[in-house]
């Protein structure tokens, strides 16, 4: 217990998370301050981009096992079912209506790459490794969960939902997916050697560029907090924090059953944890477009996202070592 | 100069959209059309801006498409069958243009 | 298809009195608009362009605002009081558009 | 509000052309208009897009120009003589201005 | 005498001023180089962010004294007094309205950041250290002169300006300010642990991103100055070039006062004698709409900027070396 | 032979074509991946600068001698020759009107900076040297091509080209030649005191900041093959394969003639054999608006850009090798 305290007092005070708190506070207190929408993707390109060839350099290095396949198949698993759980959730702890249930829903059993990111880089700071692979389980668990939540859309209301091929493109093929495994694949192909040609732009400055997307962050997530004040009752509100330990007990059942190392099992919690506010939106406009998207949005990244980079983050390491003996 | 009577009609809709409406309208035959990007807006599902977003799907986009006024009706039906459940804006304005062949 | 007349506003001001004409548009009931980017332009105060500035002093943008004729007046009264001694451009064209329980 | 009769003129145009239309429409002695980024189109010369360019040889940009109708023929001259050989859209429509004695 | 020559000489032939000159060589040749507004914007969050969150690592480690408040309202009262200065200058000199030379005033009792970025760059190369408060004094001397400036446009004409609450609220909480003093407040609660998480970004490629974010600031600058040519008489020129020196010998005086160290003695002097660029004219726009924006804006940034660039900086780091005896 | 394949095939899983190629196939599989056009930009500018300083500083190291004139006179000379032997080729070759093969003609007697710029990265990590001052080479061989494509549409048919003042001059200031002759004159200037100031911005960086570069690139050219499909005989795509290497041997010859180094024999071919892709075409419109785009931007950019980056860089360097001894 006083560990986690430890741990949490310590995430709390690091640059990241203060930047985030300096957005949030900046767009709380409607200050002019913002990033560039150009600046903010062309972050998140490099955030992903970055993330996804250490992750495949690590593959290079350590080579691959049946872990990896049995890993990717239980992140599959967790996005098609944590929505169900969800939607039970909201179904029992808000009004909200079934079509918005399941919106939101699919929002919890995909992922959110940057909460894995923070979480990668609390790992990295106590020295703690983790499975390089982590990061192609984290791209198949954006998918999944998307359809479970049209699942449960239509069997609200037949018709509901409006799905075509282009859309099961558009969700397979959306950027964060393919800039993630593709990058994953270079940094696998091209190994140490390839690292090596580029880590003084994807491993140093890292952590900095981080800092200023979080900031970014912070700014969306208050000015979505301030423009939809009222959009979320206190059961959604409860919802948001509750969910996330939730999933991330699922996930830390995996990780155990799989036999992840420490750090893999703090990853696949919070990936587990975390809610989706990119590609899941998204297919969310296209798809359900009668579902609110300040509801969904303003849950996954006003909420939900906060509350891992927190308090979340720090409590699944806390638990994952006493758990894993790391 | 001389001018032509043609119609302007100008599409606001979600970004998430844009490549169904693109295919629509190719659809209806209508191969001429300009893409605005829009920075933020106000409508009955709130305000928004896509000041910092890096998803697409907070965001809109405007579509102006000139062409004769014969065309406009199927250029509508297009558009609608796209926009029906979609949040967002259609008007057609009056317009006078150069070069009538091009329309 | 069936359409309506409304009318379409354009204002085009100044980027630092965005949340000013933003909250005059609220006081006049008017929920409805969308805000386009300005690249440059030229007018009375000289030709300006937005490339490279870091603040919002030197650039405009682009409100466009779909309403019911009758809203008309009460729209342009609000933007006018935003605009009296600024510089910016307002025009309204006629227009239809589709859905008119959305004006 | 007392309104008075313009014309509201839109052209979009290759970028870069820009810099010799706004030549031309200050030889044509109109001073004031607005320049509006474009994200992308399609036209008979096929689809493109902005995103990723880095030059500016695939784009265009839109150009609004509001004048007082008596000036409409002298800025259509002015336009069409940038234009004639290149790929691009005018249009004109009839629209009412705040404040005529700026256009 | 000749040391000033030296540094001028030395500070003339930096990649940071041969990039400036760059961009006004570029923008006065009409050369189609241009720097996107979404990047410029992005090169100064970084150099804000950097810039406050160096600050205040550096109070972390040297522990603040009586001076850092004494500082702060030295530069609170340097930024209510100049625009006086100013605007008695400006109507000797020139023939400016009253409102013109209250709205000019107004920027030069304010500052420019990336004048006081660029004389700290200086200071590194010459290895003179400097109180890391000095961030949170050139926060503070940004908004005052704007009270000042309306002061002095209202007095000649009443009802010129345009003031309420929500300008208040704008000018205290621009994004440069938030930034700045969030930054520094972060690098302060993180210290130098914070800071060698992220020292890599903020630290190591600064003098380069400063060098790109120069290119632009010449750019926009002779774009500024080709575009209202003539707009400037040889009145107003000359204030902008004689105003600077004016402002750091105030600003000297308070830093003798102070006791400041030699570094801390340049850096006052230079926000002193900078003119500011994005807080001032953004409010000038909403609250004195019919003072000429080319007026400011060019005599701040294409007169003052480039001045104080080549000519005052080395000039106010041999006056303070001088001085303080460094 | 044996030789060439195995450069090839190593430099085939460089993480720099391997960014390409992902770019590539996202745009070929209509994924959503995109580059903001002020990002692109931005990594544009920053290539420029980099490549241009660098440049300059090697000048200053090593000083200049009369091969540098020499160099840059048989830059020029390739640049306004090489667009009639493309141009004789086109008319054999394919369909194309004079028009249009005048307009491509041109792009291949210009450069892409960007091919040059993954030559010097092939040579760097040979850790093989060159000669600094091909940067200006290559600045100088950009726009005579242009001259030799008016000449030859005007022979077709007069009046096919609209040529004025304002064309000359934002040919010969347009922002690449401006910024790489000026980021050259920069690092000349400053040399390696000014290069260790900034060098871990525009140097340890820069093999990242190239792959995102290709990413984009390979993005845009993606996209440009999907749209324009079918506007592309089979004998302009042969054209495309085939001038590169006879550009190449041009090039060779004067690299040859002038008694260059192993690498930059390399990059006088590769600066012979890349077609341009932004000056160019830029041009083109102005000067040659019923020339049809899609052909001269995806010959250029889908064509013979990844011929030279994937086969033609590793031979023109085998064959270098073998010529020039080195
Ligand atoms: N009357 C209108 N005029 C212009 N744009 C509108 C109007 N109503 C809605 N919009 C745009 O369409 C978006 C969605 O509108 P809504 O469906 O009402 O939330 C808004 O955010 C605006 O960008
Ligand atoms: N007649 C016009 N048509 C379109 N835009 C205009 C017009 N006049 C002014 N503008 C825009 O409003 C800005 C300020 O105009 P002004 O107050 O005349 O300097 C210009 O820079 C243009 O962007
Ligand atoms: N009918 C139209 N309405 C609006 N924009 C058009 C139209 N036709 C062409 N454009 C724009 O002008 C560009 C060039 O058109 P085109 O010359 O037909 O290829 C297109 O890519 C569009 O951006
Ligand atoms: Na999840
Ligand atoms: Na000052
Ligand atoms: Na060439």
């Amino acid at each position: 217990m006083e560990m986690i305290f430890g741990l949490a007092a310590q995430n709390l005070v690091s640059p990241i998370i203060l930047s985030f708190a300096l957005g949030l506070f900046a767009a709380l207190a409607r200050s002019d301050l913002s990033v560039p929408e150009a600046a903010a993707k062309a972050l998140s390109l490099y955030l992903l981009f970055a993330i996804g060839f250490k992750g495949g350099v690590s593959i290079a290095e350590n080579g691959i096992d049946a872990t990896l396949a049995l890993s990717i198949l239980a992140g599959v698993i967790l996005s098609f079912l944590l929505p169900f759980i969800a939607f039970a959730l909201l179904r029992g702890m808000t009004r909200m209506s079934a079509l918005d249930a399941a919106a939101v829903a699919g929002h919890y059993g995909s992922i959110s790459i940057v909460t894995f990111v923070a979480a990668t880089s609390v790992l990295e700071s106590q020295g703690i490794a983790s499975e390089g692979y982590l990061v192609a389980v984290a791209a198949a668990m954006e998918a999944p969960a998307i359809l479970s939540a049209l699942w449960l859309a239509m069997r609200g209301s037949r018709g509901a939902a409006q799905v075509d091929g282009t859309l099961w493109r558009e969700i397979l093929l959306n950027g964060s997916i393919v800039l993630l495994l593709g990058a994953f694949a270079i940094g696998w192909i091209t190994g140490p050697a390839g690292l090596a040609e580029i880590d003084s732009f994807i491993v140093a400055p890292f952590k900095g560029v981080l800092c200023l997307f979080l900031l970014d962050m912070g700014l969306v997530a208050g000015r979505g907090l301030r423009q939809t004040r009222g959009a979320l009752g206190a059961g959604a509100v409860a919802f948001g924090l509750v969910m996330p330990p939730i999933g991330a007990a699922f996930g830390l059942a995996a990780a155990l059953l799989l036999g992840l190392s420490t750090g893999g099992t703090v990853l696949l919690m919070t990936l587990s944890a975390s809610a989706s506010y990119i590609a899941v939106p998204a297919a969310m406009r296209v798809a359900l477009p009668q579902a609110n998207p300040s509801i969904y949005l303003t849950l996954s990244l006003g909420v939900t996202f906060p509350f891992n980079l927190t308090v979340g983050i720090p409590v699944y390491l806390a638990v994952a070592t006493l758990l894993t003996g790391g | 100069m001389q001018t032509h009577m043609a119609k302007r009609v100008e599409i606001i809709i979600e970004a998430p959209m844009e490549g169904r409406l693109r295919s629509a309208l190719a659809g209806a035959d209508i191969s001429g059309y300009t893409v605005l990007p829009v920075l933020g807006g106000s409508g009955r599902s709130g305000e928004w801006s896509r000041e910092g977003q890096v998803g697409r799907a907070g965001g809109m986009i405007a579509v102006i498409c000139i062409v004769h006024p014969d065309r406009v009706d199927g250029l509508l039906s297009a558009a609608f069958a796209v926009l029906e459940s979609h949040i967002g804006v259609v008007s057609v304005t009056d317009c006078e243009v150069l070069r009538a062949e091009r329309f």
